[in-house]
């Protein structure tokens, strides 16, 4: 879970870290007192969660008040499309206004958990505000990593380690071991999968502050961190990822006309590629997962065959906790309910799958049951009318 | 033969009162899986399923000397449920709890290190060998006894593969779910070796998706040595959109590495035959045993 | 670092631990006001800094307030002489009173310093209120060990194996496993060397209850601990002892009558042995460390010779990081001050060694110079007078 | 030839610029012992004694090639220092440092065991090879070269022993302090080890003190195996009081283990001569080293 800046920014400020002086708003009325309380010039930074805002104009320089508002008016409401966000972007409701800093020199600050050797890292750059994957690639003598493990937390050698390699003057070092042990401290305590500071800007008046902060709490901790959990913000989601969301389903929307109802993530994306494979373009993953409930089938199969740009939609199950009759009813029970005006495949396997096609064929609607998992695929692509 | 678990393994469920739990050790013990204890807090010194429970698993390691400990506690006490067994010296711990937080997981195999005990998973169906042993929560019939090794890091797809083999009646030696989690225990490589040994198995399926780089390292393995067995492997996720996460904490595409494609390049020229079409992952191998 | 019964079960009480209801009392006035308050009967526990009060007559059960109070008139000011407290014995100059506790069970748990193993372990026993050495020894299998680390802390796993090891009731699990935990991390922040409760009571009411408990905190660590440090209390040591302590040496006061000035904790306890292998008896150990002052020495040479049962005394110093000369001075300018009464054999060697016995010998003060270890020995033997 | 520290040994310091480090890197220099650079934080850069002084002990490192580091920082920073320099790879740590917290030197040695770092200290007045090296603050003029290894738990009273030794013509290989606290690195018995591949060694003091088990551990080591040279000890503490603390943290008896009467039975019983009047340590040695 991903949070936004201005959000990170109040954690980072109850931490003791210095972050540039600045104030949310949402509306432009608000952005020209809150531009004459700073006084000028200041930055405008939409806040979506999403990187590379600045390219795609996300973040931009005011230098009075009133081009402020004006710049404002035309960010609110905007869908912004950034490298990470795919074609439909995403739209600014918030923009949060800081004071411009006289910046002296920025560095890099990152801490993330290290998959590969299964342990948490602090990366230090002595270059900022880049993307930290290009640098370490061009210019690798400019990083330093370090690896610490959540039981010992940051020693301070390697603080010191991080720190003297930024080559800051030696007065700013104590601050900047206090301030990397504070963040791993904090990393641990409230399970975060990635935190960075990009820039760590060093002021003319010789200042560290944290210009742009990024922060991703691990999911599966949320239910540990009342305090972290409240900052969820789902503004961004559209309507069925929400309702998908409510009932526990794993849903993404993807850019195709084929809708797919899966159970496991794994079987889900091989359905998404099967579908390719054969030429046609899933609309969506969807993962019922494996404690998936009648209702939540049937608010999953509402989701696939109410999107328009759905033609034709596969239901690939196979049972293994989920029972296919519980999905065969949920599906039934959606496709009475909305009736059935699109070509819909389904194919069943493993647990109760005799009770599940019983319950299909009996329902006496049209659905066009495949015995196996190329075959259904096959069908579904046909069925779409957008075979290549 | 088989790897991991044989038809006397003596089998320890963590968590054993639990709905879930009490459901899949049914279903363990009815394909004949030889459980022998279980564990829950508090529970101790009752009987579950006709199986004595236990407070801890040390308490259920000195009373019925289980080899292997099958775990289903919530999340939150997953990692907790790993240390415990491992400390209490059980040689393999299969972990189907999903959702285990990772800075826990980061803490677990760090404990595990000291320890000579094993780890599959979390968040994994686990291991059946077919005929013998089920420990997991994998539906049982689908598979039946024969020449071919799995190992997955995906559930339903294994079950899909699986299924695909037995209708064309080639059976499984051994199918290993790793879990599709960002940290797990044994991956590709260790169980390949473990494969590689194995009379009974004459092929082997990988199963891998987007995300992370354990087909990456599997590769890596291969290329180092000359394996004796034909190799094929599926990657899930070709159509998946970058930088977003599809259910498994795993199924992160991070930049150009973890891609569907990147981890096919690799397998590939590490001499793995790639197949693309998920619905032949059974015909592709049953034209490899007969070649 | 001990600190007083009273002072630890302060401590528990703030960490949410249950303990006795009590309070302190400082005459017998006030014990009497408690007993009133509290309600009979009560329990009235000698403060002192040692182990074995029980046995020494230092923990008093009373039926009525005035019991109590005439009870306390015999303790106060009272000289306990406990197993472990040397034939001087300890004056009690506080009394915790406590209300009885109806006791259903109890059982010992300690947490310490592994030095064997470089670990922490933690240790619980199904009696309490025992010796735990000797319930060790005698009824093992009463006795469960784990061993924890500092960096990773007792796991819920572990305090669980503890306190299911204990056969308590189930409804009594929960709550020891969240004391274990909470006095183990209490250990770890603050350094411990030793906590012990014991007697853990479980009482006829079903609570755990902490009855007794010794905490001794690590010395070198006093200085990140002001809290702490705040409970130190030297009111059992003697007036040299104090007086040492002020001036950073490390001084002990033993049975004989040979005082001994020696550099170094380990050439101190040779010193002591060479003088009982020769037939004397030390007065003391001495150590004046390796970072000693002239004024320090000063200061230890006049605790020796100032001491009325000591009849000769011997300064053995192998300078290294101590000078001679600088020893030699600070002996001579004392026996200026107070004069030279007794015989005083010294023996010196190492850095500045010349420089040091010109100040001895131009004092012209009757020192006996030894040229080494064992005539130094033999000689302040033979100058005790009481040799064997 | 001498173990840990030979003439061309790299010497590195730990908080060179403080005032007793300054003195004793000084006295080591004097003695011809190679210091190669320091460290203290804040000081990188400068230059102090003719040695460049570094921030980090990875930045000398990578610029001196110490092989040793000895380490002079206070109390506090003690366990960290030591840490940083077995995470920059020195091989051999010698940390006179006093008053360590015990459970900083707990996480320590947790921490030194992931790595192949040694340990000598702390508390320690460190190890002469004489005539060769002096790391440490021991007065290196009371030592000459010669066959007789110490291993001693006690500063001061070492010194006694080498200062007997030298006067009786006695020379020593390598004199190791173990260092006085309860939780320290290297013990008797691995030193022990080392003394025993030694050519120059022929003989070898152990001097102990109440308190710990280290003197028993040595006494394990030397039952087990069959050690090819003579070996004497000293362990003082004969008339120390029960309970009480003297100097040393490690100086304190536990119940009946640990006296000094409980050590040197240990000892004789594993083949050691004990010695038991301090004033003829080197007698006694000469003694042997003559039959």
């Amino acid at each position: 879970m991903l949070i936004q800046e201005y959000q990170a920014k109040r954690i980072l400020k109850a931490l003791g870290i210095q972050t540039p002086e600045g104030y949310l708003a949402e509306s432009p009325e608000q952005i020209i007192k809150i531009c004459k309380a700073l006084g000028s010039p200041a930055v405008l930074k939409a806040q979506i969660l999403s990187g590379g805002r600045g390219q795609a104009g996300g973040i931009l320089l005011a230098r009075e008040p009133e081009e402020a508002e004006s710049l404002a008016r035309n960010l609110f409401g905007k869908r912004l499309i950034t490298s990470q966000t795919g074609n439909r972007g995403l739209v600014v409701r918030k923009i949060l206004v800081e004071k411009a800093l006289n910046i002296k020199k920025e560095c890099y600050l990152g801490l993330a958990v290290d998959r590969e050797h299964e342990t948490l890292l602090a990366l230090v750059s002595r270059e900022g505000g880049i993307q930290i994957e290009e640098l370490s690639r061009q210019k690798p003598e400019l990083i330093k990593i370090i690896s610490f493990n959540p039981d010992e937390g940051m020693r301070p050698f390697q603080a010191r380690q991080l720190a003297y390699f930024l080559e800051l003057e030696e007065d700013l070092i104590k601050q900047l071991v206090s301030l990397l042990r504070n963040l791993s401290g904090f990393f641990i305590e409230k399970d975060l999968k990635l935190l960075e500071v990009n820039p760590l800007v060093l002021t003319e008046s010789r200042l560290l502050v944290a210009a742009d902060v990024k922060m991703e709490f691990d999911d599966c901790s949320l239910e540990r961190h009342q305090d972290i959990s409240g900052l969820l913000d789902f503004s961004d989601d559209s309507e069925e990822e929400m309702e998908a969301r409510n009932f526990k389903l794993n849903y993404l929307r993807m850019e195709g006309n084929i809708g797919c109802l899966v159970n496991g993530a794994g079987l889900a994306m091989a359905t998404m590629d099967i579908i390719s494979h054969f030429g046609g373009q899933p609309a969506n993953f969807l993962d019922i997962g494996g404690g998936v409930t009648e209702e939540a089938v049937n608010k999953a199969f509402e989701i696939l065959i109410s999107d328009d740009r759905v033609t034709s939609a596969l239901v690939n199950i196979f049972g293994g906790i989920v029972r296919c009759d519980l999905v065969a009813r949920g599906v039934v029970n959606c496709a009475e309910r909305l009736g059935l005006k699109k070509p819909v495949v389904v194919r069943m396997e493993g647990t109760n799958v005799i009770e599940g096609q019983k319950i299909l064929k009996e329902s006496g609607l049209p659905f066009h049951l495949a015995d196996d998992f190329e075959q259904a695929a096959r069908l579904v692509v046909s069925l779409s009318g957008r075979e290549k | 033969m088989s790897i991991l678990v044989k038809a006397k393994t003596r089998i320890l469920v963590q968590g054993i009162t639990g709905k879930e739990a009490t459901f899949h050790t049914q279903r363990m013990q009815e394909y004949g899986t030889r459980v022998v204890a279980g564990v829950t807090p508090g529970k101790g010194g009752q009987s579950h399923l006709g199986l004595p429970v236990f407070n801890t698993v040390e308490q259920a390691r000195s009373a019925e000397a289980p080899e292997v400990s099958v775990i289903f506690v919530p999340p939150r006490a997953g990692a907790d449920a790993i240390m415990e067994a491992a400390d209490a010296g059980i040689k393999l711990i299969v972990c189907i709890t999903e959702g285990i937080p990772v800075i826990d997981m980061l803490r677990a195999k760090a404990f595990l290190k000291k320890t000579n005990s094993k780890l599959i998973g979390p968040n994994t169906p686990g291991i059946i060998s077919p005929g013998k042993s089920k420990v997991g929560i994998m539906p049982g019939h689908i598979h039946i006894p024969g020449p071919v090794g799995l190992i997955s890091r995906s559930g339903t797809l294994t079950y899909e593969a699986v299924h695909q083999l037995t209708k064309l009646g080639v059976g499984q030696s051994t199918a290993v779910g790793i879990g599709g989690d960002s940290i797990c225990g044994l991956k590709f490589a260790e169980l390949l070796e473990m494969f590689r040994e194995d009379l009974q198995t004459k092929a082997l399926i990988l199963i891998g998706e987007i995300g992370g780089t354990a087909e990456e390292e599997a590769a890596g393995y291969l290329k180092q040595i000359s394996y004796p067995k034909p190799i094929l492997a599926y990657v899930a996720g070709v159509t998946a959109p970058p930088g977003k996460r599809l259910g498994h904490a795993g199924a992160i595409i991070e930049g150009s590495r973890g891609t569907a494609q990147d981890k096919t390049n690799c397998l590939k020229e590490a001499g793995v035959r790639i197949i693309s079409n998920p619905a032949r992952i059974g015909q592709e191998t049953k034209a490899i045993l007969i070649n």
